[in-house]
């Protein structure tokens, strides 16, 4: 049976032999960092590509399809283009803040990446406070959003910045709440361990009511933490042309359009990791072949698909809703989702303290 | 009653974003929805309808024959100035001087496609043609002369 | 004199008080075309609104004045480029008054229904291009699947989509198509299935109503005194369909309710916009299959020449009520010429409308005016 | 309200206003500085000529005539008031603030006319740019530079 396990333990093994332990770790991060850099250029391509496709199809029409069979290459042929393109940096931005922008939004990115595991034993750093790590990283982008909006020296582009900043910090809150209702039920901030935890079931099905709530409020926290619609007011191209980003061409504009997708990604996999088992397979109960059969499928499969499956739903929410307005979204933030997710934590430690959940 | 409106607040406004969701994801799972004309790609069967307003020709029959006399209704017609007659004089073969179109020009860039010049000829001898793909890359090439090089007016056309 | 170094001082400096000015266009995706706002905000909060109009003026009132009363019917198309078949209703009708020409019943029932599908089709683009301004992309390709079917009614018995042409003085240019009345009861039944569409994913999404309630307030007494007709009007309980109150062609013959809804905010102004949809429905209706038999258009001189005098007609465009105005000495061209255009009354509201309320909703706000620029420059 | 009971009310506020009732409407021909105080009295006297519908001004070649017309949404009559204008010295008072939708309407015809309006609170060019010299409405202007020469 194909598991990714099986190739790291004899890659490492190999190294160790032929090398001294500190080289064999420099070798295995040099490793990693291009393995990291492929997945995100790989994931780039799909995921645009991918949202192209969902729109089209969710807007009765067809979507990219001259690039390659169905348009498979569309998106190759979009980073070429953009490769291409003059980088260009407006005469009166501050140059220095201006080109660091998105390349921080980048490295918070790929950070993000290093407690995720991506199959059963396939884990970077599995660091024992992996949900903390990401929480504090992810506000990290705001940074760069922030830096991005202001060094661009346009009022759109500085307009857009401080509603992601106000945007960012409060759905921040939220989105931990929602994280907390887990790690409450599991007992451990590592990541590794709450997925070991949903060995007999998913939280989201051994938690209740509360965790599917908590699910609902992480979905919405993410969806605005990433800026997607309905929350993309810090793009709102309807308002403010392109938001923070209006000033940025070729391969700096990339750089954003990419991390947007791979921020999806990651928060889309944090979310599978923490209520819908990560790379668990799905196992019901005492109905021992169905739980067979469901582990001949390879846990990268697993973690892979819930992952697409939730991003196919931020995109869904993006191409179906209106976009909220900015008072709105810290109304919708600060009276509803905050006081909702208090209640429910409030609720899961109850029945994590009773022994109540499955 | 506060607490009753808070949460029928948020079922209701669920219940709303739930539906246009059922909406969108019904088109998502129907694909024969999907309403895309691939344009260059079906120009074998692309009907356009026969009355569509293309562009103004002057029909000419086998014998290189039109019916255009050359009486410019078509030019005071024209809001725009679009056509511009050029007349010259014929010899007949009986010796008589006889008015004849030397050319028809006609600056399509300058067309708003209004029938006008079509409605106001006695003699029919221009129409309105279905053909819509004018893009070129020279907009001199837009100004065409209409009637055919060493066409003359049909017989018993007056 | 206000001269240009001034304005882009203006434009470009921070005020006084840490306000805020950005040049919202000409090139904007909200403004749909070349309107130029220049926006003072303090935060997110706009405090004054001005238009700069005159990126695609063509004085088309000056134009005019050169034409001879067949050919100036066309150039109106170009205003209101979406109720274009409504413009040139509105000049034909001034010189059928003009010169008592008679027009057959025919004509006029074509016009009518025509002039209705122009309504809903307009309407339908601009519910799509609101949605988006909103923020939601999806229902701006709904609701052009339906627009699609008018245009090609249009395109099979006009010859054209937008700007048709259709319209001579005394009837309409030529006979309608032989499968027009059938493509129409289809598109009847299409758009009855699909407007329940819009309910679900526009008219009571949840993000849609607190976008548009309660914005954009504009009461009845502003709006008759701002001049506003059309939709924009009625959403504030002022009753002034023209096609009500000066019927036209056979408006007098049809059943419909004249839509007027109170609350004067943006939602009402959409919900105007939807149910006008549907009263267009209803006449469509009530006429596609008693268009009577005969001549399409009536018995006109050759060389039109309108008598010396002044003459004013309006109608009833999807934006609200066209005007025209002409001033005769008796030739074949009009000496003066005057478009009372919808939408610059309208859109001098929107300073009003629009002030204190976020930059969010100043799209919703002009979203509703559904300002069609050609319109507003002429 | 018919055409001899609106003459009644418009001549007991100004006398010395004369009419024309060959048109469709009963046109109000009266002298330019009368113009604010017949306004005031369309708009807020009997008439309630709440709506200004169309603001326009014609060029006679010799004289400029500054065109109203005014319905009331409450008793639906049509009234044309005309004011002639010496193009020299074009002047008349400003209704922006009886009629608000007069305030762009006059800022247009004040650059296509060269009509000035007293008392506008922001007189200044609309549409055409800045920069702009001559009134495009009037008959004798000319502009050789923009013509469309086939």
């Amino acid at each position: 049976m194909f598991s990714l396990e099986g190739i790291t333990t004899a890659v490492q093994d190999w190294l160790f032999i032929k090398f001294n332990p500190t080289l064999a770790l420099a070798i295995e991060c040099v490793i990693v960092i291009l393995l990291a850099i492929t997945l995100f250029a790989g994931l780039g391509l799909v995921l645009v590509l991918m949202e192209r496709k969902v729109a089209a199809r969710i807007q009765i029409r067809l979507g990219p399809n001259r690039v390659g069979p169905g348009g498979m290459f569309q998106t190759v042929a979009d980073t070429l283009k953009l490769i291409m393109k003059e980088g260009l940096t407006p005469d009166s931005a501050d140059k220095f803040l201006f080109n660091l922008a998105p390349f921080i939004v980048m490295m918070v990115a790929m950070l993000l990446l290093a407690p995720i595991a991506f199959a059963k034993n396939f884990q970077i750093w599995d660091i024992n406070i992996g949900v903390l790590y990401i929480s504090a990283i992810s506000s990290l982008s705001v940074i760069g959003i922030l830096m991005a909006g202001w060094a661009s020296n346009n009022k759109y582009s500085l307009l857009g910045a401080m509603r992601s900043g106000a945007q960012i910090v409060s759905y921040e809150l939220s989105a931990g709440l929602a994280v907390l209702t887990i790690v409450v039920l599991t007992g451990s901030l590592q990541i590794s361990e709450i997925i070991a935890a949903q060995q007999n079931g998913w939280w989201i099905f051994k938690g209740h009511i509360p965790a599917v709530i908590a699910f609902v409020i992480f979905i919405i926290a993410v969806t605005a933490e990433t800026n997607r619609a309905p929350f993309d007011l810090a793009e709102a191209e309807s308002e403010l042309t392109a938001g923070f980003h209006t000033e940025y061409s070729g391969m700096k504009f990339a750089l954003f359009f990419l991390a947007e997708y791979i921020n999806i990604f990651i928060v889309c996999a944090i979310g599978a990791t923490l209520f819908l088992g990560g790379w668990m397979p799905l196992h019901i109960g005492s109905w021992e072949a169905f739980n067979h059969i469901m582990d001949y499928i390879p846990s990268s499969v697993w973690f892979m698909g819930k992952t697409f499956f939730l991003i196919f739903v931020i995109m869904w929410f993006r191409w179906t809703f209106p976009r909220l307005r900015i008072d709105q979204l810290l109304n919708l933030e600060w009276k509803y989702l905050l006081p909702i997710s208090l209640l429910n934590l409030l609720l899961v430690a109850v029945i994590a303290i009773l022994g109540w959940h499955f | 009653m506060f607490l009753k409106e808070y949460i029928s607040d948020v079922y209701n406004g669920v219940t709303s974003l739930l539906k246009g969701m059922r909406k969108t994801g019904y088109y998502f799972l129907h694909p024969k929805e999907i309403i895309t004309e691939q344009y260059p790609d079906n120009r074998a069967t692309l009907v356009l309808a026969e009355r569509f307003k293309g562009e103004v020709v002057m029909p000419h029959d086998q014998n290189n024959e039109h019916a255009c006399t050359g009486c410019t209704a078509c030019e005071l017609a024209c809001p725009n100035g679009t056509i511009k007659v050029v007349t010259k004089f014929d010899v007949t073969p009986e010796g008589k001087k006889k008015k004849a179109i030397d050319a028809l020009v006609y600056h399509l860039e300058l067309c708003t496609m209004c029938n006008l010049c079509v409605v106001a000829c006695p003699s029919d001898a221009i129409k309105m043609v279905p053909t819509f793909e004018h893009s070129v890359f020279d907009r001199s090439k837009l100004t065409k002369i209409l009637n055919k090089p060493a066409s003359k007016i049909r017989e018993g056309i007056e | 004199m206000y001269n240009q170094t001034e304005i882009i001082k203006d434009t470009t400096d921070l005020g006084p008080e840490g306000e805020l000015v950005i040049n919202m266009g000409p090139q904007h995706p909200a403004t749909h075309g070349v309107l130029h706002l220049v926006v003072t905000l303090n935060g997110e909060t706009i405090k004054k609104i001005e238009p700069h109009l005159g990126y695609i003026h063509r004085s088309i009132e000056k134009m005019c004045e050169s034409l001879t009363y067949r050919q100036f019917i066309y150039v109106t198309s170009r205003m209101d480029y979406l109720s274009s078949h409504i413009n040139n209703l509105g000049c034909a009708l001034l010189i059928e008054k003009g010169m008592q020409i008679e027009v057959p019943e025919r004509a006029k029932y074509i016009r009518v229904i025509l002039s209705e599908l122009t309504r809903i089709a307009s309407h339908e683009l601009w519910l799509g291009a609101m949605a988006m301004d909103l923020g939601a992309f999806t229902p701006f390709f709904y609701t052009f699947r339906e627009r699609e079917m008018i245009t090609e009614i249009m395109e099979e018995t006009c010859g054209a989509r937008l700007t048709m042409n259709y319209i001579v003085p005394g009837g309409v240019m030529y006979d309608i198509h032989p499968n027009f009345q059938k493509k129409v009861k289809a598109f009847i039944k299409q758009f009855k299935e699909k407007v329940t569409e819009f309910e679900d994913l526009v008219t009571n999404n949840v993000i849609f109503q607190s976008r548009t309630k309660g914005i954009g307030i504009l009461s009845a007494e502003d709006a008759i005194s701002f001049g506003c007709t059309g939709p924009v009007a009625r959403a504030s309980g002022v009753r002034c369909d023209i096609r009500k109150l000066y019927p036209y062609d056979v408006y007098d013959k049809v059943e419909f309710d004249e839509v007027i809804e109170t609350a004067g905010d943006s939602f009402a102004r959409y919900i105007v916009r939807v149910k006008e949809m549907n009263q267009s429905i209803r006449i469509i209706e009530q006429l596609i299959d008693s268009i009577p038999e005969g001549d399409f258009v009536g018995k006109t001189k050759n060389v039109l020449k309108l008598p010396k005098g002044e003459f004013y007609t309006r109608v009833e465009t999807a934006r609200g009520e066209f005007g025209v105005f002409i001033v005769s000495e008796g030739g074949t061209n009009p000496y003066r010429i005057k478009f009372r255009s919808p939408g610059f009354s309208n859109l001098s509201a929107l300073n009003h409308m629009a002030a204190g309320s976020k930059i969010g909703d100043l799209m919703a706000t002009m979203g509703t005016l559904d300002l069609v620029i050609p319109d507003i420059d002429r | 309200m018919s055409n001899e009971e609106i003459k009644e009310i418009i001549s007991s506020t100004l006398p010395s206003a004369t009419y024309d009732e060959t048109g469709e409407w009963l046109n109000v021909i009266i002298d330019s500085k009368d113009w604010e105080k017949i306004a005031a009295e369309c708009r807020n006297g009997a008439l309630q000529m709440d709506f200004l519908f169309c603001l326009t001004c014609i060029d006679w070649k010799t004289h400029l005539t500054m065109v109203y017309h005014l319905t009331s949404t409450k008793h639906r009559h049509n009234i044309v008031v005309k004011a002639n204008l010496d193009p020299a010295i074009a002047e008349i008072k400003s209704v922006c603030a009886i009629w608000r939708t007069a305030e762009f309407h006059e800022r247009e015809v004040f650059e296509m006319f060269g009509v000035k309006f007293l008392n506008h609170p922001d007189l200044r060019k609309l549409i055409l740019e800045d920069d702009f010299k001559g009134f495009p409405l009037r008959k004798d202007f000319e502009d050789p530079i923009n013509m469309i020469k086939l």
